[in-house]
């Protein structure tokens, strides 16, 4: 346990003011990976989507995958963090930072891949509602478009409520530093002074965000999981599927955070906050995730089977015994066989234990959203024009190049501001413990 | 103009910080006045207790005038372009639904970043004097301006309880 | 009187021939892709003969069935496009509006008939192929969904030609490609708006049967048949 | 610091690379620049110089071969149609072969000099290289008919500017689909995108 305000502000601003040499190669080795990504979607670019592994008719394949992959994983944050700020949860206050980290990288990553995925890619602006001479505006009955608003409404706020409690830490990284830095912190800090008034309104202005902020990352994955549910594709036309994807989302999220926290505590020494307990906790919500998870899955195939209608029993038999059964078994084994007993055995909750667990469910999660999306699409209606799909190296690059992003990101950002927000512990210390 | 400058102290703890307010309001300043800089919230002391504020009620204006905003936007757009489309009618509440809750939390939130910046004084300069020994954990006590002569009087009480800014 | 175009595909006289599918695509300039992209199925035909094989070998038979885009009233392509790329005409088709298009592949997903085939590279041609191009459709480039528009180069100029000459279009005058190099006349074309049209009698007749009807598109394509065969088991 | 030299190492590393496959691609790649030279055709841009040029809507000023007094040719009482004959009967108004200049320049005028260029090019058997003035961008899509604007009773000018008071052709009115978008609303003519765009 921190003992006293002085010893979390050194142990906090530390990895900001002496960054670790360490972390120097690492940053250059994730740099060239997300290079090669780069390179690879230029290449595409020029070249055209074709040299995607997509055809007829799995005319979306891995990148639709990352993208519902990723704005699930941006759910990690600030949902989670929201939740706990409501409820007033003491050990929220190490973790909240790191959670909405997440989910600002994770969906600017996320938001990359529809426009990735674009045969046109340059002429993408033609979903913003503006006027034009052509007279035309976007179709508001596209799920796509839904998801443009949806998404842009998530960025921006989860942007705010990873800047708002922001401000005080640069205030104090501003006292703290000369030179260039000064002035960027500065900046940064909006001309914080720390004036009762300011505190008093910087916490009303997070209570609302943390009371807004949720509704707007239910409905994001409800919409992407529409972006399939509209559709009468076998498989894919479910009322299930809205409240199904947001369980998934927010499931694969705090894997997300479980494994970023566990890098952090061991690259920047946070041994001292982030605590057994915070895993014990997220891993009790893991286990209630995964269990939900199971669920839906369970009453997903049940309704399937029981309907046996042939084009759906077509697609649920491609992914039991057919040749997607590999991955499914493996999906069902990551997110609910091995993370069961990992999670729901208090010996084995340890910090390793959970870290294993959400290692194996961000594997199982990407999965089930590629289970979701290609057999489907290969097994439509007309047996004639059924299909399979294979990656290219240019797909398996970008998503490579996508992880590391999210990584360097991260560690950049963890060497521009401390990632563990000073002002909050300090006023947990002053809390009465519970 | 000299007449009006501030004056404040430098406190090391939290009951130095009250002494310092009980003087200020001994002295017969309003608590409105008083100037209180830390570098954590204060919650439980009594000076930092202010007023509720009005930003919910302004979130939810921003929020329906977003929402309407999202309303208007599809339908008037719908019906500039009037497209037959699947034999489906031209203004499609349900979906228009969809924009429109979308553009109403969007509404929520830039109000109350906006809301939050103009109530709390940031980005929009202010002359608060300040000390970077707020970061390392002391407090700031003190006000804005005050007449020369009562200056004198508040620095008199201050000497006992800290160093003094002007 | 407005149009509604439709058609009629007899599938008892279909022998699976395969020349609709070459006039469409000198028609339309529908490019051909080449071995490589044909390996991963990324032909482009606006029309094609599915053929299916039923039975064992003393009596094996093979069923054709000519498809094409269905012209769906309640199409599942249309409201999922989100920049009106593909949308409903007035005279009822489903358009598609290549410079709109910025490539979702949306619309391809949602068509249960998979009719909609994508261009995945700029298409290519070996000269001199490329002066037999019709001029009267653009050529398509990268990144654009495409599909059967019922020729509506052909529709176009029928009208223009019957409103210069101030009279009604007459039965038969506007004829896709298909329709028109279909050697037993399996497939017929004409407006479903005119009740004495032979489109129309032939969407009356009790041979008639839609494809995948029970999705409620509401296909503009009658397929005609004696037998009561609605596809293969799957 | 580090972060700052690895930006910059990171954006020429991209640009380079970027370059280089853009050149490999073009090399493989076809274009239909220059017509003839490669063995097959595409719609695709021959250059990304060309590709933003296009995505910008910038044109280049046509330079034609001879200065063409549209002008004098009014002024002596020449109808549009006399020469664009295709106006009223298709999609293609048509720019006159030298054989229709040199019906009457054979003994009118022949001693101006770009008369005699008009002479030269029918002499030697060849079209003069008119140099397109209006026209629509293939990634436009838009299948353009004069016929039914002409049936319409739509006027020239209203598209083309007043030639009267041109010597070569200039694109005096800019054609965007919001101007044909205009007029048909305006004469409540088809707006269905299939009216122009197939």
């Amino acid at each position: 346990m921190a003992q006293t305000a002085e010893q979390i502000q050194r142990d906090l601003l530390r990895p900001v003011l002496d960054p670790s040499r360490r972390a120097k190669p690492v940053i250059a080795g994730l740099a060239l990976l997300v290079l090669a990504g780069f390179s690879a979607w230029m290449y595409q670019m020029y070249t055209g989507i074709g040299v995607a592994g997509i055809r007829r008719p799995v005319f979306w394949g891995f990148y639709i995958t990352n993208f519902v992959f990723w704005i699930g994983i941006s759910h990690a944050g600030t949902l989670i963090s929201a939740i706990l700020r409501l409820s007033n949860a003491t050990w929220r206050r190490p973790i909240t930072r790191c959670a909405e980290v997440i989910t600002v990288f994770a969906l600017l990553i996320g938001a990359m891949f529809p426009l990735i995925h674009l045969g046109r890619p340059w002429l993408a602006f033609w979903l913003a509602p503006y006027p034009n001479q052509r007279g035309l505006w976007p179709n508001y009955r596209s799920p796509l478009l839904w998801d443009f608003f949806a998404i842009n409404t998530y960025l921006i706020g989860s942007l705010i409520f990873l800047l708002l409690p922001l401000i005080p830490d640069c205030a104090l990284l501003r006292d703290n530093v000369t030179g260039w830095r000064n002035k960027l912190y500065s900046l940064l800090s909006l001309g914080w002074r720390g004036t009762q008034k300011q505190w008093h309104r910087l916490e009303a202005a997070m209570h609302i965000m943390a009371i807004l902020i949720i509704p707007v990352a239910v409905s994001v994955h409800t919409i992407v999981s529409w972006d399939f549910a509209m559709t009468p594709v076998p498989m894919w036309h479910s009322t299930i599927f809205a409240p199904y994807f947001v369980a998934g989302a927010i499931f694969s999220g705090i894997a997300a955070l479980i494994i970023a926290m566990v890098f952090l505590r061991s690259s920047l020494h946070l041994e001292e906050y982030l605590r057994p307990e915070c895993f014990d906790n997220l891993g009790k919500l893991l286990l209630v995730m995964s269990l939900l998870w199971f669920y839906f899955l369970f009453a997903e195939r049940l309704t399937t089977w029981y309907g046996n209608a042939r084009p759906e029993i077509a697609v649920f038999w491609l992914t039991q015994r057919g040749p997607y059964r590999h991955l499914f078994w493996v999906m069902v084994g990551c997110n609910f066989v091995l993370p069961f007993p990992l999670l729901a055995i208090k010996k084995l909750r340890t910090i390793a234990g959970t870290f294993l667990a959400s290692v194996a469910v961000v594997i199982g999660m990407w999965i089930e959203r590629y289970l979701i999306i290609v057999p489907s699409l290969s097994h439509k209606f007309l047996p004639y024009a059924w299909g399979t799909y294979r990656p290219t190296w240019v797909e398996i690059t970008i998503t490579a190049a996508t992880f590391c992003g999210m990584a360097l990101l991260y560690l950049l950002f963890s060497e521009v501001v401390p990632v563990v927000s000073i002002w909050e512990l300090k006023a947990g210390l002053r809390e009465p413990v519970r | 103009m000299s007449s009006a400058r501030g004056i404040f102290v430098l406190c090391s703890e939290p009951d130095r910080t009250e002494r310092a307010v009980n003087a200020l309001l001994s002295a017969g300043l309003p608590m409105s006045d008083i100037i209180v800089i830390s570098s954590e919230p204060l919650e439980r002391y009594r000076f930092a207790e202010l007023k509720k504020v009005r930003m919910p009620w302004l979130v939810v204006c921003g929020a329906v005038l977003g929402g309407m905003g999202g309303f208007l936007l599809t339908s008037l757009t719908q019906k500039g372009l009037a497209i037959r489309t699947g034999g489906m009618p031209v203004l499609t509440l349900w979906t228009d639904g969809i924009v429109t809750y979308e553009l109403t939390m969007l509404g929520a939130i830039l109000t109350t970043i906006v809301v939050f910046l103009v109530t709390a004084r940031l980005v929009f300069r202010n002359h608060l004097p300040y000390d970077p020994q707020v970061s390392q954990g002391k407090v700031m006590v003190g006000i804005a301006s005050a007449p020369d002569a009562l200056r004198d009087k508040i620095a008199e009480m201050f000497k006992a309880i800290g160093e003094i800014r002007e | 009187m407005s149009h509604c175009w439709g058609m009629a595909v007899d599938l008892d006289r279909c022998t699976g021939c395969g020349a609709c599918v070459i006039a469409c695509q000198a028609e339309n300039n529908v490019p051909t892709v080449g071995e490589e992209a044909a390996q991963k199925s990324r032909t482009m035909h606006w029309i094609r003969i599915e053929r299916y094989y039923e039975g064992e070998f003393p009596n094996p038979r093979v069923r054709f069935r000519p498809v094409l885009c269905q012209q769906c009233d309640n199409a599942p392509c249309e409201p999922v496009c989100p920049t009106y790329a593909s949308y409903h005409t007035s005279e009822g088709l489903n358009g598609q509006v290549y410079n709109r298009c910025i490539g979702t592949r949306y619309c391809a997903n949602a068509c249960p008939y998979t009719v909609r085939t994508f261009n995945f590279f700029n298409p290519v041609w070996d000269k001199p192929l490329h002066l037999q191009l019709n001029p009267e459709v653009s050529v398509r480039q990268i990144g654009v969904m495409e599909k059967c528009t019922f020729c509506i180069q052909r529709i176009k100029a029928s009208e223009i030609q019957a409103k210069a000459e101030n009279r009604a279009l007459r039965e038969g005058e506007p004829v896709p490609a298909c329709v028109q190099s279909c050697p037993p006349k399996a497939l017929v074309f004409g407006d479903l708006n005119d009740p004495d049209s032979e489109v129309s009698r032939l969407a009356r007749s009790p041979r008639g049967a839609k494809l995948l009807s029970e999705l409620g598109t509401q296909p503009k394509i009658t397929y005609l048949q004696r037998d009561s065969w609605d596809g293969p088991n799957s | 610091m580090l972060q700052h030299r690895l930006g910059a190492l990171a954006f020429s590393l991209v640009s380079v690379a970027t370059f280089l496959l853009c050149s490999c691609a073009r090399s493989r790649s076809a274009n239909d620049s220059s017509p003839g030279s490669e063995p097959f055709f595409t719609p695709a841009h021959p250059t990304v110089a060309n590709a933003v040029k296009e995505f910008l809507g910038w044109r280049a000023t046509p330079i034609q071969p001879i200065a063409f007094p549209h002008n004098k040719h009014i002024a002596n009482g020449i109808a549009c149609m006399v020469c664009h004959t295709g106006v009223s009967k298709g999609p293609v108004a048509g720019i006159p072969s030298d054989k229709l200049c040199m019906r009457c320049h054979e003994f009118l005028a022949s001693d101006r000099a770009e008369v005699k260029k008009v002479a030269g090019y029918f002499n030697s058997g060849l079209d003069v290289p008119w140099q397109r003035v209006y026209g629509f961008s293939p990634s436009a899509h838009v299948k353009f008919n004069h016929a039914p604007h002409i049936r319409a009773g739509v006027d020239c000018s209203r598209c083309h500017g007043d030639v009267t008071n041109m010597t070569v052709a200039v694109r005096a009115v800019q054609i965007n689909m919001g101007f044909c978008l205009g007029c048909h609303r305006a004469q409540q003519a088809s707006t269905d995108c299939v009216t122009c765009h197939f």
